[in-house]
C-alpha cells in the first residue's frame, strides 16, 4: 500500500495565535508529529478513532473504549486549545464513546435465557469496520491508472458531418424532478386552485380522445370496459364528464333512452390533419 | 558510413522522439497548441527550432496518412497546429453511432411532464401552471420526438388543441400504459398545484 | 519477385490503408470501439479477421511509440480498443494550461468509492458511512468529471437523489464493467491501515 497520505513528510507546525506551539500536553499518548495530520487530514471522528486504534495496533475487534475514549477526548481539548473549530460529528462520537464507557462500567444484568449479551461496542466497531474497508476501496480506486493522471484521452479534431445526433435521453425521474420544481414554485405563487385528481381519469380521457381521433364519434357503451368492473365503469364516466366540462367532447342523443354518441368537438379534418403532419415531421 | 553510427543513431532517436512527443501532446489536447505552449510543455530547454524540426517531421509523417491532416492555421501571426481528420475521413464518420445531443432544458421537461401527468391538457393550461407562456418550439420538439400529440380540442373560443402523450412515449420511458407513471402522492399537501 | 508486384503491392496498400482508416477512427471516436463499431463506420464488407488484421497492425506501431499505446479492454465480454497517452506523457501534460485536474482528496475518492460499490446511493448514506457531512462541492467535483450521476430518487421523504456511477467513470478507470470492483467486503485486512 503506497501511502498517498504522505505520512513519511510530516512534521508538526501548529500555530497558535500566530506563534508555534512547542509545549505540548506532556501526557498526550499521541506523538506529536501526529499533530498535523490531524489537523489537515482526519476525515472526521471515524477516521480519527481508527487512526487512534491502528496507531497503538489495538485490535479493532476489542476495543478498550475507556483508553480510546480517553485518547479521543485528549485530541478534543488539544484541538480546541488550537481554537479549530470543532465540527458536531466529533462532539457527537465523544458523547457516543462516553456513553459506550459508561454503559461497560455498569453491571451487567444476568444474561435472560440463552440470550446474546449485546455489547455496546458492536455498533462502533461495526462502523468502524466499515470506514475502514471505505478507506481500503477509496485507495485501490485511486491506485487504478486513471484518465487525467496515469493516460491521457487522445484525439483529433473531427470537423466532419457526423450521423445526425440523437436527441436527449430523458428519464422518468427527470420529469418528476421538473414536476416537483413546478410544485415548488408553485407554492411561492399560489395562484392556482388546489385539486389532485386520480390518474388513471387523466388517462381515461386521452384514451376516449384517441377514440375519437379513429372514429367520427363512439357510444357511450364503447368507452367503459367492463372487465375493469365498477371501478373502471366509474374511472371512464368521470371522464367522459371531465371532457365534457372542458368542452373537448359533445353528447347526441337521438330520443330519449337511446343510446348516448359521443363525437369530438374539433372537426375530424383538424385532428386528423395535425396527426398527418405530426407523423411526417 | 559504418563509423559514424554512434553519432547519427541518438541525434536520429532523439529527432523522432521529439517529433513523437509533439504527436502525443497535440493528440492529448482539446484545442491547437502554439510554440509557447508546446514549448512550456516540453521544456524550455528546447528550442523553438527543435520544435519546428519536429512539427515539420509530422508533417512529412502525416502527409503520407490518408485520413489525419496536421493543419496550421496562423492567425495574427501566430501559428497553432493541430492534428484534425481529413474529407476523406467523412463518409466513415457518417455511420458512427449517432452522439446524443445534450440535454432538455427545464422548459421542455416541465412541459412534458404536465402534459404526462394532466393529459388532457391545453397550452393555456401549461402555461397557468408554469407562469409563462409556452413557447412553440417546445411543443415542436416534444412532438418530433413523438411523444405528444393532440388528441382533441377544446369546444372555447380558438378552439384550443388538447395535449396527450403517445404511445411511443410509453415506450421510450418504459411505461406498459399511463397508470404506470409514479404516483404524485409526495405532492399531495404540499399544494397549489393541480397535478 | 519481381514478376509479382502488382499482387504484392496492392494487398500491402490496403492492409496499411485499412489500419491507418482504425487508427484515424479510434482517434476521432470519443469513446472506446468495439469490433461492431469499426465494422459499421469501415463497412460491412470487411470482414472481422481483417479488422483485427489491422488492429494488430496498429499494435506492432504504437508498441514502438514512447507516448502513445493502443489499450484495449473487456467490456461485458466485448473487446474495445482505444489510443491513448501513456503515463510517460504525464510530466510533460502537466506543465499544461491550463492545469488538469491528477489528485483528488481523501474526501473525494471515500465518496467516489460509496457510489461506486454501493450504489444507487443517497447523500445520506455516504454521511452515514463517512461520519461526516457531505461537502456539495465533493458532489459537484465527481459529477462535472462525469464519473457520477443522479440515477433516480429515493421513495422516502425529500425524495433524496440516489447517485451511481457513470460509463465515463468506467472508462477513466480502465473498468471493463462494475464487477470488475473487488467484493467491499474484501478490503479488511489488506494491510496497514494508512492514515
Amino acid at each position: 500500500m503506497a501511502s498517498s497520505s504522505g505520512s513519511d513528510a510530516l512534521t508538526a507546525r501548529v500555530l497558535v495565535d500566530g506563534q508555534p506551539l512547542r509545549q505540548l500536553p506532556l501526557d498526550l499518548y499521541i506523538p506529536p508529529d501526529a499533530l498535523s495530520i490531524l489537523l489537515e487530514r482526519f476525515e472526521g471522528p471515524l477516521d480519527l478513532l481508527l487512526y487512534l486504534i491502528r496507531k497503538q495496533n489495538l485490535d479493532i475487534l476489542a476495543i478498550p473504549v475507556a483508553e480510546v475514549t480517553r485518547q479521543y477526548l485528549t485530541y478534543l481539548a488539544l484541538m480546541e486549545s488550537l481554537k479549530i473549530e470543532l465540527a458536531a460529528e466529533y462532539l457527537l462520537m465523544a458523547a457516543w464513546l462516553a456513553e459506550i464507557k459508561s454503559r461497560l462500567l455498569l453491571p451487567m444484568p444476568p444474561p435472560e435465557n440463552d440470550e446474546e449479551v449485546d455489547d455496546p461496542r458492536a455498533a462502533l466497531v461495526e462502523r468502524l469496520l466499515a470506514y475502514e474497508r471505505l478507506t481500503h476501496a477509496a485507495h485501490w480506486l485511486d491506485e487504478l491508472p486513471r484518465a487525467g493522471r496515469d493516460w491521457f484521452d487522445l484525439s483529433i479534431a473531427v470537423d466532419l458531418p457526423r450521423a445526425l445526433s440523437l436527441p436527449p435521453q430523458i428519464e422518468l425521474t427527470e420529469l418528476l424532478s421538473a414536476l416537483r420544481g413546478l410544485v415548488r414554485r408553485g407554492e411561492l405563487t399560489a395562484v392556482h386552485e388546489i385539486r389532485r385528481e386520480t390518474l388513471s381519469v387523466r388517462a381515461r380521457m386521452t384514451d376516449i380522445l384517441g377514440l375519437l381521433e379513429q372514429a367520427d364519434g363512439v357510444f357511450l357503451d364503447q368507452v367503459y370496459r367492463p372487465q375493469e368492473g365498477r371501478g373502471g365503469v366509474a374511472v371512464s364516466l368521470v371522464a367522459v364528464l371531465e371532457l365534457a366540462k372542458s368542452a373537448a367532447i359533445d353528447f347526441i342523443q337521438e330520443q330519449p333512452f337511446a343510446p348516448v354518441w359521443i363525437t369530438g368537438t374539433a372537426a375530424t379534418d383538424t385532428v386528423f390533419g395535425s396527426t398527418a403532419k405530426e407523423n411526417s415531421a | 558510413m559504418s563509423d559514424q553510427p554512434s553519432f547519427l543513431a541518438p541525434a536520429e532517436t532523439t529527432d523522432s522522439a521529439l517529433a513523437a512527443l509533439v504527436e502525443a501532446l497535440l493528440m492529448a489536447s482539446d484545442a491547437p497548441l502554439d510554440l509557447a505552449a508546446l514549448q512550456r510543455m516540453v521544456g524550455a530547454e528546447t528550442p523553438e527550432t527543435a520544435l519546428l524540426d519536429a512539427l515539420r517531421r509530422l508533417q512529412c509523417q502525416y502527409d503520407a496518412h490518408p485520413f489525419i491532416d496536421l493543419k496550421m492555421t496562423t492567425r495574427s501571426g501566430e501559428s497553432t497546429w493541430q492534428l484534425a481528420a481529413n474529407a476523406q475521413l467523412a463518409p466513415y464518420i457518417a455511420r458512427s453511432e449517432p452522439p446524443r445531443a445534450g440535454r432538455y432544458s427545464r422548459a421542455v421537461l416541465e412541459t412534458l411532464a404536465l402534459v404526462a401527468w394532466r393529459q388532457p391538457i391545453s397550452r393555456g393550461e401549461i402555461e397557468a401552471v408554469r407562469g409563462v407562456a409556452v413557447n412553440p418550439q417546445i411543443l415542436r420538439t416534444l412532438t418530433e420526438r413523438g411523444w405528444i400529440r393532440v388528441v382533441g380540442h377544446k369546444d372555447t373560443p380558438g378552439r384550443p388543441e388538447l395535449l396527450g402523450t403517445t404511445s411511443a412515449f410509453l415506450t421510450d420511458f418504459g411505461l406498459g400504459s399511463l397508470e404506470q407513471l409514479p404516483a404524485f402522492d409526495a405532492f399531495v399537501g404540499q399544494g397549489a398545484l393541480d397535478v
